[in-house]
């Protein structure tokens, strides 16, 4: 089809002049770690025993030895060639470390924000469809309560009540029970590697492992998604093409629904999209308080104790994430609204 | 496996790596690694007040069946356990323990500095006898020289399995070992996730346990749960059967509530400072240093900091004012007095006091927080204003390795405990661990000789004139030990607690 | 005489807003015969669109009716339940709105839109709204009907989205049919098309209309009774011809009056007793021989960043004192032409000479600098849009004479801003306000205040009252022309209006796509086009007096 | 009406007030915690970072209307001081943020051009990073001190004043009041500075209000993973970030109260924004 070839070429075109970005953060944050006033050679040979010459060894075995531009230049030759350096903190190469780990952040997020958007979009519309009425102010004030309360804060106060008082949920240790068996490792997301494995009840137990953390999340994120429908929902509603619907006799479900809430979703899909990649980033937290085994708190570990590679790999990560991100809802877009193409 | 025969152990940290000799090694790659390999020998276990603690007098025999000290005390024949196989069946032989010894004292490896202390320093110390006899020589007699082999780095490593993944630029397998277990210990691991969780299964063909027989759990669980209120609950809720390094106030609470076993020895191979760094002024002064251990606030911060869990380092009286031991730490004769402190303070020539800064480490903070919260409200009492630096771990390393910090708080930790290795591990020379940067001559010539000092007396008075120093120069404050709180389901047994600050779980069995 | 179709009585409709309640109609009466085309006309905000929506039942949630009642078929509107609307829409009564394109959903193809409205009163399966639609888009006669089917509404030029929203409108054959300001958003060219198609649609289908529109020309040519509001009042009320050529009540009076048609002067707009007060007129000093002309524009050449040329070699000069209209269809480059000669965007090629020095050379980034800044100056096409919303009047007005003139603040500053106010007849304490606080009219007065305000030598004027009123504009337009007599200034004058183009320019510029088509005496330009786009233009307008020639017998 | 148009503006506050209660009590708590930030320190009943040991972590009583925390400080003593400098922090970083971002953004969506696609590119630069993970990376590298909070705070933020001043900017930026302002002798700069920028305030007056919000959250989640305030001054996030720790043991009041004041401040400046916006403009609440 002509208007998805389109899209396409303006996807990759968009592409292309997002990689200069990507550079700019590789450099950046090379440069900002190497700011960062902890030497990581000191602190792993941190042994109870290291000393002048265990520091040393660590420090040549980090490259630390050579000078900045004879860094930069290996780091920026070896992400070339997809190696992300060692983490010292977990052992292992980082490549390897987020490989496993981004699929527990993305599944988390995913759900998180798909939590955001069931609550949000109806709840916007809902506040849209009577705006300053008794049910608007309701909306407001539920959504803002979610946002006014730090993520630590809800998530442990969820595992308080949820886990602990109430028992309801698994406890908080991570993706699944331990003692569960983990299915083949297909996709890396757990809900749809058990669905592959065709074990339901696993497929139950990761959910239920799922909830209380997305939930902490979608907390955070519900108002402004419903804010943001909300507002173009009214944009839409006030419109002459819903005027037009309502002089033809449509359905109020049709008016809504079709006309009204088709096009205002629009802008909710680059809320969307924004919010996705800052949540992935910014779910630090709660990966901290759920024991939750992704990218993010991965990469908080590894900056308190200067582990270079694994930040600036987990920065690249996030950073071609968000580039991706950005792509994907401009597909979305230029499927959703075919005025898109044309711009 | 049933839930019972599985131990779910909860930690904070993580294991990194499957070798402990990884220069990164967590203190839980550590414990694993008991575990997972064996060594020479153990260190055997003694009751103190009533609670059992790691014994560094009694040497046991881990895959050494017997061994004998020569009578000059250079020779230490190792004989090696006959049945003794590594995790792939293969019979543990003297080669395997040459390799793994060799590694140990010439590979860049964290075991090397450590062995060092045990006057192991190179390879043509090691000789194969017969396949199950091992002979150390060593160039003097030493008596950290056995419990050095006991401690958590000269693992012994199926050297064939090891060599077949050796390439010539890592001869010693150091990235292979790194993720994979190559030992004959009482446990398998299964899986190794870093930062995630390691399991083990149990090795039913170890026999070193205390009657000779595998260790009582089948599966081995070490998780990874950061959040320490996350720990509690699960060891409350009975979904994880022991947690240690709980915050204080949680242990306090758990305790209370009575329904798990709260078993809380104090490390007493460990100490935590106030440090005052000697060689930058005002702290080079000796009268400032002994001012401002006047005037900090023991009692508070023993109780608000660490809910009085471990064995307070101050408030003694010295009867006469010597040193009533030679050990090492021993309680100081310090107490809050605002009013020495002050006169301190004048006889150094700063009645008016000064400013400076007080660091100490974001992963500490939840003792240190309001640790320093109280020094700097007690000494702004005398003058001193404080000004409250909290660095991220790698910053406050990386500064005290430099030295850089006037003023701050640390703890350190000795796997060998005596006098004479705390006084020259921490109180000479210019290493990281010289936290004060005392420089000494007369505690550096004392504390050089005892290491070598057989006889029991004179070793106690070096102790004691050692003790006495650090008291008249005041180089930095010990506070306390600080309690190790293992929190455990009631039915788990046999908990000792272990020079790694670290669980064995071999030791752990169910009732 | 047949039962009425539509019968309002005595109807008031109040919105409570912001500022408290406002009563938009109060007291409508009026009845509408089966197949009449009624024209509703009046200036904005009397209440036309409102009366539109109240008799269909779509009034915005602010708005309730307060009084009377409206009877469709004996049916009483104003109770009717939301189900009951709903069946009256769409089958029975249906609205066609001012602006075409915003009046469709933009992400949903023509065909379905038309399809839903068919099926929303006619149970036919998919394949057969499809089928309706298709025939609906022949009937409003489309090119390529097949192909549009399944267009976006952003595909179609504003003409074909019109005739879709005719479609729609008459996809279930309604019985009343409101077009509310149907060609506003169009050109002028496709205005008369439009019109004239939906006049046969009508006709054919014999469907009742309404017709509203602030246009008097538009009302006359296809309606035979029209009605005039003013404020929410029916004010009068009679067949186009009697009622234009004699109207009765002033306010209509004033609206005939103030429309310009093919023969009428600056100075017939107003009625007398409203014309400013006759200044006295100096006489245009001949230039002198031999002085080169005020302005010369030299072969320029806009090319925005998109490549293609916006204007084409563009050449033209002018005298001091002259007054030259630019005209042309939406799109043509008059306002990038006007903007290229005000120095505030840079020519691609070419030169302007100004009194013979060349000024296309200063960026345009830097001409703020040039002491020709405060001899060129404009005039915008929205008197709303053209004022700093944190400005007051008198802001606005000091603001060239603080930048350009060197005045500081301070008395004297006060009153020459006091000075300017008086010529453009904005009463002085008006000067306080923000525009927000003022009407179209005094908006449109503050702008050219602005502009004379540093004594210019060109005006450039580009659609100076095509935001406003025929009333309104009547009045700025006598002012402006008598400005540039008094002060022997020069206009460039950009219009779409051919007619106020005729009446303030002694020559006229026609543009096409950024080329000159045409050029002369305006005078003899209008009577005569030459080329067939100018003739195009010409004939498209709409004269209150010209034949009623579409209707049916 | 011959109204000024301070009071005419005023007038339609009002209006908007009265209809939207949730707004008028969201202003009044706004005015309430300014009040305290202010006056709060003057009023206290304990000496906020004074310790008292012996009567450590006691519930709310009394004497100790929020309890005592882990040093036997005075909880409600703490709260209050801790207003003003949660405020500061807020209201500094969101200012920094913002002078800069308008500055850029409005210059760049008035040029256009090549600065607008450097600095396009530089905020994609930035936009692309983690954000929290970088104002950690921030506060780490210079050392968490207020200024350097503020600092992270204010630069993770920048992106989006850029933006947004950028947009608001490009809009307007033909529009006739901007040209007649150049046709009035204006240059770039002063029609950026004079005429542009404070006709997009009020549009990021709404966005800084939610921001503010924000703001003190972060500073939350800094204190979370230590890198907040230094100890012993009394702030909203550590105390919450220390409370929320004992939860577990039942120590309620370490948390709630702080976990309180933060929330009302934050839902506080989230519903002025969203006020602000209808007062604004009632159609457009993104
Ligand atoms: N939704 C609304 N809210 C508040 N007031 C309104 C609304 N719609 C119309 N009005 C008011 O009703 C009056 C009549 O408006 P209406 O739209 O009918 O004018 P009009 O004659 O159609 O003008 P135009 O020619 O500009 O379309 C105006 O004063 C207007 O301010
Ligand atoms: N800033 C711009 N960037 C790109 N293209 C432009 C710009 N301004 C105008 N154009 C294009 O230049 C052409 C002429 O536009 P201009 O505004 O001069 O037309 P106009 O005759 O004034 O039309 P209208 O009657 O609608 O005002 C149009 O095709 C328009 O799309
Ligand atoms: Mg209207
Ligand atoms: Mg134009
Ligand atoms: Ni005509």
């Amino acid at each position: 089809m002509g208007t998805i070839g389109a899209t396409l070429i303006r996807a990759g075109r968009r592409f292309l002049s997002s990689l200069p970005a990507l550079f700019g953060v590789l450099v950046f944050t090379f440069l900002l770690m190497r700011v960062l006033p902890g030497d990581p050679a000191v602190f792993f040979a941190s042994g109870p025993s290291a000393g002048k010459e265990e520091i040393e060894v660590v420090r040549k075995q980090l490259g630390l030895d050579r000078s900045l531009p004879e860094q930069l230049g290996i780091y920026l030759y070896d992400v070339g060639r997809g190696n992300l350096g060692r983490s010292m903190m977990t052992g292992q190469p980082v490549a390897k470390d987020l490989q496993q780990r981004l699929p527990a952040s993305l599944e988390l997020t995913l759900t998180a924000l798909v939590i955001a958007l069931i609550a949000a979009v109806p709840l916007g519309v809902l506040a849209a469809l009577r705006p300053n009425s008794l049910i608007d102010h309701g909306v407001r004030l539920f959504c803002s309560l979610g946002v006014c309360v730090p993520t630590f804060v809800s998530g442990l106060l969820l595992i308080y009540v949820f886990y602990y008082l109430l028992g309801l949920a698994p406890d908080p240790t991570g993706r699944i029970d331990v003692f569960a068996s983990v299915p083949p490792a297909r996709t890396g997301f757990l809900m749809v590697d058990f669905l592959l494995a065709g074990d339901v009840e696993g497929w139950w137990a990761a959910a239920r492992q799922l909830m209380l953390p997305a939930f902490t999340m979608a907390l955070f994120v519900i108002a402004p998604l419903a804010r943001i429908t909300r507002a173009s929902m009214l944009v839409s509603l006030g419109s002459d093409f819903v005027r037009t619907a309502r002089s033809i006799g449509l359905s109020r479900w049709q008016i809504v629904v079709t006309y009204a809430l088709r096009n205002a979703i629009l802008p909710v899909i680059t809320i969307a999209g924004i919010v996705f990649s800052t949540m992935l980033g910014a779910n630090v937290l709660v990966e901290k308080v759920f024991s939750w085994p992704g990218v993010a708190s991965y990469a908080l570990d590894a900056l308190l104790v200067s582990d270079y590679a694994p930040v600036q790999g987990f920065v690249l990560l996030m950073a071609s994430i968000f580039v991706a991100v950005n792509l994907l809802v401009d597909v979305l877009y230029g499927i959703a609204d075919p005025r898109a193409t044309v711009a | 496996q049933s839930r019972a025969e599985t131990l779910r152990y909860v930690t904070a940290a993580t294991v990194n790596t499957l070798d402990p000799n990884i220069p990164g090694s967590t203190r839980e790659a550590f414990a694993l690694s008991m575990s997972s390999y064996d060594r020479l020998v153990s260190f055997g276990r003694k009751q103190l007040n009533g609670k059992w603690v790691f014994d560094l007098d009694t040497i046991n025999g881990e895959l050494a069946e017997s061994f004998s000290v020569s009578s000059d005390g250079l020779k230490i024949t190792f004989k090696l356990r006959p049945d003794a196989k590594f995790h792939d069946g293969s019979p543990v032989t003297a080669e395997d323990v040459k390799w793994s010894l060799d590694r140990c004292v010439t590979a860049p490896v964290l075991g090397k500095a450590q062995l060092l202390t045990g006057s192991l320093t190179s390879a043509d110390q090691f000789k194969v006898i017969d396949p199950l006899t091992l002979e150390v020589t060593l160039p003097r007699p030493d008596k950290l020289a056995l419990p050095n082999l006991a401690t958590v780095y000269p693992i012994i490593i199926n050297s064939k399995l090891a060599k077949s993944h050796a390439t010539p630029e890592d001869p010693w397998a150091l990235s292979w070992l790194k993720e994979n277990e190559a030992g004959s210990g009482a446990y398998i691991v299964e899986t190794f996730k870093p930062g995630e969780q390691a399991i083990a299964k149990r090795n039913e063909a170890w026999n070193r346990g205390s009657p000779d027989k595998p260790a009582s759990f089948k599966r081995l669980i070490i998780q990874s749960v950061p959040e320490p209120a996350t720990r509690a609950n699960l060891v409350e809720r009975g979904d994880a059967d022991l947690v240690i390094d709980l915050q204080a106030s949680d242990v306090q609470a758990l305790e209370a509530k009575g329904k798990l076993k709260v078993i809380s020895t104090p490390q007493y191979n460990a100490v935590t400072f106030i440090s005052m760094n000697n060689k930058i002024p005002p702290f080079d002064n000796v009268n400032v240093r002994r001012a401002v251990a006047a005037a900090l606030p023991y009692d508070d911060m023993f109780k608000a900091a660490l809910f009085g869990r471990g064995t307070p380092l101050f408030g003694a009286s010295w009867a006469d004012g010597t040193p009533p031991s030679g050990g090492y730490p021993i309680p100081q004769p310090v107490k809050l007095d605002l009013e020495k402190a002050r006169a301190y303070l004048k006889e150094a020539g700063v009645p008016e006091g000064f400013a400076t800064t007080f660091s100490f480490n974001v992963g500490q903070a939840a003792t240190a927080e309001p640790m320093a919260a109280l020094v700097k409200e007690s000494l702004e009492k005398i003058g001193i204003k404080v000004d409250i630096q909290k660095l991220p771990d790698a910053q406050m390393s990386t500064s005290i390795n430099e030295k850089k910090l006037p003023f701050f708080t640390e703890g350190i930790v000795a796997w060998l405990p005596s006098t004479d290795y705390f006084y020259r591990n921490f109180y000479t020379g210019n290493q990281r661990w010289n936290y004060s940067s005392t420089d000494n001559a007369e505690l550096e010539k004392i504390a050089q000789a005892a290491r070598f000092e057989a006889d029991k007396a004179k070793y106690e008075a070096e102790g004691k004139e050692l003790n006495a120093i650090h008291f008249e120069q005041m180089f930095q404050v010990p506070l306390w030990q600080p309690a190790q709180d293992a929190v455990m389901v009631a039915n788990l047994d046999g908990y000792v607690y272990q020079f790694t600050r670290q669980v064995d779980y071999r030791n752990l069995s169910r009732k | 005489m047949m039962s009425p179709l539509l019968e309002i009585d005595n109807l008031g409709v109040t919105f409570s807003t912001r500022r408290g309640l406002v009563e938009a109609l109060r007291g409508v009466s009026l009845s509408l015969q089966p197949g009449e085309m009624l024209g509703l006309v009046g200036e904005s905000g009397s209440g036309k669109s409102v009366t539109g929506f109240a008799v269909t039942g779509l009034l915005d949630k602010a708005g309730r009716i307060t009084a009377g009642r409206v009877k469709f078929r004996g049916q009483d509107i104003t109770r009717a339940s939301g189900a009951e609307l709903r069946n009256l829409h769409g089958a029975n009564m249906a609205m066609i709105f001012q602006n075409p394109r915003a009046a469709l959903n933009p992400i949903r193809t023509v065909g379905a839109q038309i399809a839903d409205a068919v099926l929303s009163h006619r149970r036919l399966s998919k394949q057969e709204a499809r089928a309706e639609a298709l025939k609906l888009l022949r009937a409003v006669q489309i090119r390529d009907p097949d192909r549009r089917l399944d267009a976006y509404p952003h595909e179609l030029s504003g003409g074909m989205c019109q005739r879709v929203m005719i479609a729609i409108a008459i996809s279930c054959n309604p019985s009343l049919l409101i077009a509310d300001e149907p060609t506003t958003g169009l050109d002028v060219t496709t205005q008369k098309v439009v019109m004239d198609l939906l006049a046969r649609i009508v006709a054919e289908r014999g469907m009742t209309t309404i017709l509203i529109t602030h246009d008097l020309g538009l009302a006359a040519h296809y309606c035979r009774r029209v009605v005039v509001m003013e404020q929410g009042r029916l004010v009068e009320e009679g067949a186009p011809q009697t009622l234009f050529r004699a109207p009765q009540h002033a306010y209509t009076k004033r609206l005939v009056a103030s429309s310009p048609t093919a023969t009428s002067r600056v100075g017939d707009l107003v009625p007398a007793d409203e014309a400013l007060p006759v200044v006295e007129v100096k006489e245009r000093p001949t230039p002198a021989p031999g002085t080169p002309p005020l302005l010369d524009v030299q072969h320029v050449v806009k090319r925005f960043d998109d490549g293609a040329a916006a204007v084409a070699d563009f050449s033209m000069t002018m005298a001091a004192g002259e007054s030259v209209g630019l005209v042309g269809e939406s799109g043509s480059g008059k306002s990038t032409t006007a903007r290229m000669i005000c120095r505030l965007i840079d020519p691609s090629a070419g030169d302007i000479l100004f009194d013979g020095y060349s000024i296309a050379k200063l960026p345009a980034r830097d001409f703020h600098r040039s002491p020709l800044r405060r001899e060129i100056q404009i005039v915008f096409q929205d008197p709303h849009e053209s004022l700093n919303p944190r400005f007051t009047a008198f802001d606005c007005i000091a603001h060239p004479l603080l930048r350009l003139t060197g005045l500081r603040p301070g008395d004297a500053l006060r009153s020459r801003v006091e000075e300017c106010a008086d010529r453009v007849g904005l009463p002085r304490e008006l000067l306080s306000r923000f525009p927000h606080q003022l009407s179209g009219g005094q908006k449109a007065r503050i702008g050219i205040a602005r502009a004379i305000a540093c004594r210019p030598r060109l005006l450039v004027l580009d659609e100076p009252t095509a935001a406003l009123d025929v009333s309104v504009q009547a009045v700025v337009l006598q002012l402006l022309d008598r400005l540039r007599r008094e002060d022997n200034l020069a206009f460039l004058f950009v219009s779409h209006d051919l007619n106020v183009v005729r009446m303030m320019c002694s020559r006229t510029i026609v543009l096409r796509a950024g080329g000159i088509v045409e050029q002369g005496e305006s005078l003899a330009l209008f009577a005569n086009p030459q080329t067939d786009y100018t003739r195009e233009l010409v004939e498209a307008i709409p004269h209150i007096g010209s034949p009623v020639s579409l209707l049916p017998a | 009406m011959s109204l000024t148009a301070t009071s005419s503006g005023l007038r339609h506050t009002v209006w908007v007030l009265r209809g939207n209660l949730v707004t008028a009590i969201a202003a009044a708590a706004a005015i309430l915690l300014a009040l305290v930030a202010i006056f709060g320190p003057m009023l206290v009943p304990y000496d906020p970072v004074a310790s008292d040991v012996p009567r450590a972590l006691q519930p709310p009583s009394a004497l100790h209307w929020a309890g005592t925390d882990q040093l036997g400080r005075d909880v409600f003593s703490r709260l209050i001081v801790a207003t003003r400098l949660d405020l500061a922090i807020a209201v500094t970083a969101v200012s920094v943020s913002f002078v800069i971002g308008a500055v850029i953004g409005s210059l760049c969506g008035y040029v256009g051009g090549k600065l607008d696609r450097a600095v396009g590119r530089f905020v994609d630069v930035l936009m692309a990073f983690p954000l929290f993970v970088l104002a950690m990376a921030m506060v780490a590298a210079l050392g968490n001190r207020v200024e350097n909070i503020v600092i992270a705070t204010a630069i993770i933020n920048l992106p989006f004043y850029i933006r947004f001043a950028r947009a608001e900017v490009n809009i307007r930026r033909n529009l006739g009041w901007v040209e007649a302002a150049r046709a009035c002798g204006d240059g770039h700069v002063s029609v950026v500075l004079r005429f542009l920028l404070p006709n997009v305030l009020p549009a990021m007056a709404v966005q800084m209000s939610l921001n503010l919000g924000w703001a003190i959250l972060n500073a939350a989640g800094l204190s979370f993973i230590g890198l907040g305030v230094k100890p012993p001054t009394p702030e909203w996030g550590i105390m919450v970030a220390e409370g929320a720790r004992f939860i577990s043991t039942g120590r309620w009041w370490l948390v709630s109260f702080p976990g309180l004041a933060l929330m009302l401040a934050v839902l506080c400046f989230n519903l002025l924004g969203d006020g602000l916006r209808d007062i604004l403009d009632p159609r457009m609440r993104t």
